[in-house]
């Protein structure tokens, strides 16, 4: 059977090729795969569609890629009042962005998870977000349909991950790291710590080794601010 | 119809698995799915997925062993392999909707050259019939295998030009493995690709209700 | 601050009035609340709207409401080959019958939970299940809208619950209960044990407190078959 | 304008923590909302939820006892009360937008009379502005409370009869706490329920753009 253990980052996302769409977990400075943001910089992948709550802080998680001029397209909610790199790439037309509210973003990443091709919801009727989206009515409320959001990859942090990759995170580093690793056709995982298979009691997964295809052992990086 | 021996249900099992990956991750349907875990060849490792919420299911509960918190889809006590996981009924179907599943293998009452699946309902019996988890395990699955007879106890063909008995979906199996053939379903027709020991080409044509290339 | 725990079974659904929609966990005999539906059956509440995975075991789970006459409408996956009172009261016409697939059904209610206003599906296209829904296409694949389920009360059986109402469940007796928890109005738990708030790991909750409203301690009561 | 002194932040807090029932589920947003959890009235259990999927936030880490794992929606280490509980961003959002949170108080820049809210973008500022939660958690909450300063820097009203600034919701807003009143948003207008010490209806109406009940 096919190993999903990497022996380093830079393995694990070699083949990561110009214009790939990547899912990046994290929030709040919590759950960032920043080991794996790291090689992805180190290969200079370009053209990227990142999906992320936000966008950076300073050269830190995303920072690091738009300061290098990898990404090309992203998808956030909220790209951060220290995502400089961003900002600067941002106004010189560099970088495109789609703004989502943030539980719209978690949603369009469950629905392709899911199978789902599209779902209605009141959220943003009558806001800049809607614009260019089908409005209609059901049971007296107005919504918008809103369409699922897919990627090639998705790069997650874990404080636990077995051989097998069921996995667990710790405390709110969960964030969006379990929504994207079901999202993804590939899901990449630096897990602080790689455990035997039945280490994790099986009540306690967060999330089943099915959406799992690699893992590496990395121990966390924290940007300040 | 030749009174040849025709695969047991065991045999038809047994041939399913070995259509089955290492490594992959699997979903196995009432009736002859479900024996073919018991059919694994050796060295053969795949994850067994149970729509009311667990990956990494191991085999039956022995006498004595059982736990009735402990089911599969099909009721019956199992028990779990290392590496198991439990999950809610929701995520238990993204995994089959959403292309996750490597494997699933259903029984089947009919089958058509488009691929279409009829299983979760016998036309004119008593009662509303059941639909379960078929139709969103059919509509999901990366490959699905339907294992079934090859004909009905009355020697009309299961394999058909169109489905007469409601449908479970659409275009959607690309394997049928029976007591006399393994047929692959392809865009320009059904492909035979095995056939029972003792019988021929011309024979299981004639009792399949669509041509076989 | 108000409490959840109720005394016992009968004063967790004594408001549960004729035309109440009712979710129902359980799956495969495994995690039915069925000391609450036998207090249901002595309260007798009628014209019950119940939406579940199965019709009941002979006159276990539901079985016994079909067998009072408590249920005049379902919506359900599969009834079950054991479920002959519901049988018999859908042969008489004095039970309808809603056949919704099992993971349709799971993504109705969690819909409704989500307050999402309807989704498009793949599944059930072209079979008994599309009659009567709108039907498009998104991306070259036909699909329906299906819309949301909602309910007055979900019956919910946990393992354990804390004085707050967070809950786990044992093995694969979870199934539907996290997702009917979410989507019911009010949502009533039998736990086998109430435990001190503090003694389930913040990590290991399935069901936060918020989505819990009642709940009583009952031993679990099975059904052979 | 009047140059008589107005609640500050601190006050416009206090007042907003009285209109939480015991035993609430709340969602405080950036800006002035963050302040409430030091201002709770004695004898008020209220639990916190954070988009970024806590529910059960306890005070803010003191210094040495940060751990940047256990931050809120803000970025800011927080410690946990006891019975909270973790789960994914898409479980804390269906939280947000199904009806759970009993109360929700975000920030403003303006409240129309209708109850939209604007409070995500400032026209003509530098950069694309940025959502995070706001919009689902206007749109789902059971009772949703705005705290702002009543006039911007300017003088201007906040409370408009039509928003100019980028809306975050329609029709969302129940009740608006500012430094100079609290205003609930009814389907006949917006209800004056509340005066700052020291100032009058009149003098309120003036910096309000929207007729007061």
């Amino acid at each position: 059977m096919k190993q999903k253990i990497f022996p380093n980052v830079d393995a694990a996302v070699a083949d990561v090729l110009d214009g790939a769409r990547i899912m990046f977990g994290g929030f709040g400075g919590a759950g960032f795969p920043n080991n794996l943001i790291q090689a992805l910089a180190r290969k200079g992948t370009k053209k990227i569609t990142a999906i992320s709550n936000n966008c950076g802080t300073r050269d830190g998680e995303l920072g690091l890629l738009f300061k290098n001029g990898q990404i090309s397209h992203v998808i956030a909610s909220f790209p951060g009042p220290h995502a400089n790199y961003f900002q600067e790439r941002f106004a010189t037309k560099e970088v495109t962005l789609e703004l989502v509210p943030q539980g719209i973003l978690c949603e369009r990443m469950r629905a392709a998870a899911a199978g789902l091709l599209g779902f209605y919801t009141t959220v943003g009727v009558g806001t800049e977000v809607a614009t260019g989206k089908e409005e209609r009515v059901i049971d007296s409320q107005r919504c918008i349909l809103e369409s699922p959001i897919q990627a090639d990859y998705a790069f997650i942090k874990a404080e636990r991950a077995d051989e097998l990759g069921n996995l667990t995170y710790r405390l709110a580093a969960r964030n969006f790291n379990p929504i994207m690793a079901m999202a993804a056709k590939i899901t990449i995982v630096e897990a602080e710590e790689i455990v035997p298979v039945g280490a994790i009691e099986p009540e306690n997964v967060v999330t089943p080794a099915i959406f799992v295809h690699r893992i590496v052992q990395a121990k966390g990086i924290r940007y300040a601010g | 119809m030749p009174d040849k021996p025709r695969l047991t249900r065991e045999q038809i099992a047994a041939c399913a698995a070995r259509e089955l990956p290492d490594g992959a991750y699997v979903n196995l349907g009432w009736g002859i799915p479900n024996l073919i875990a018991d059919y694994l060849p050796t060295g053969l490792t795949v994850f067994f997925h149970s729509e009311n919420g667990i990956l990494g299911m191991g085999r039956r509960a022995r006498p004595g062993e059982e736990d009735y918190d402990l089911v599969d889809a099909m009721k019956v006590p199992v028990t779990l392999a290392p590496g198991a996981s439990f999950f809610h009924q929701a995520d238990a179907h993204l995994m089959t909707r959403g292309g996750h599943l490597d494997v699933a293998v259903l029984g089947g009452f009919q089958v058509s050259e488009k691929g279409d699946l009829a299983n979760w309902k016998v036309p004119g019996a008593r009662g509303p019939g059941g639909i379960g988890g078929a139709m969103d395990i059919a509509a999901g699955a990366k490959v699905l295998i339907v294992c079934m007879e090859h004909t009905t106890k009355d020697g009309a063909p299961k394999i058909v030009k169109h489905c007469t008995y409601p449908l479970t979906a659409l275009a959607c199996v690309d394997t049928i493995v029976t007591d006399l053939a393994v047929i692959d379903v392809r865009a320009d027709g059904l492909v035979l690709r095995e056939i029972a020991p003792g019988w021929t080409k011309k024979e299981i044509q004639e009792l399949t209700g669509a041509p076989l290339l």
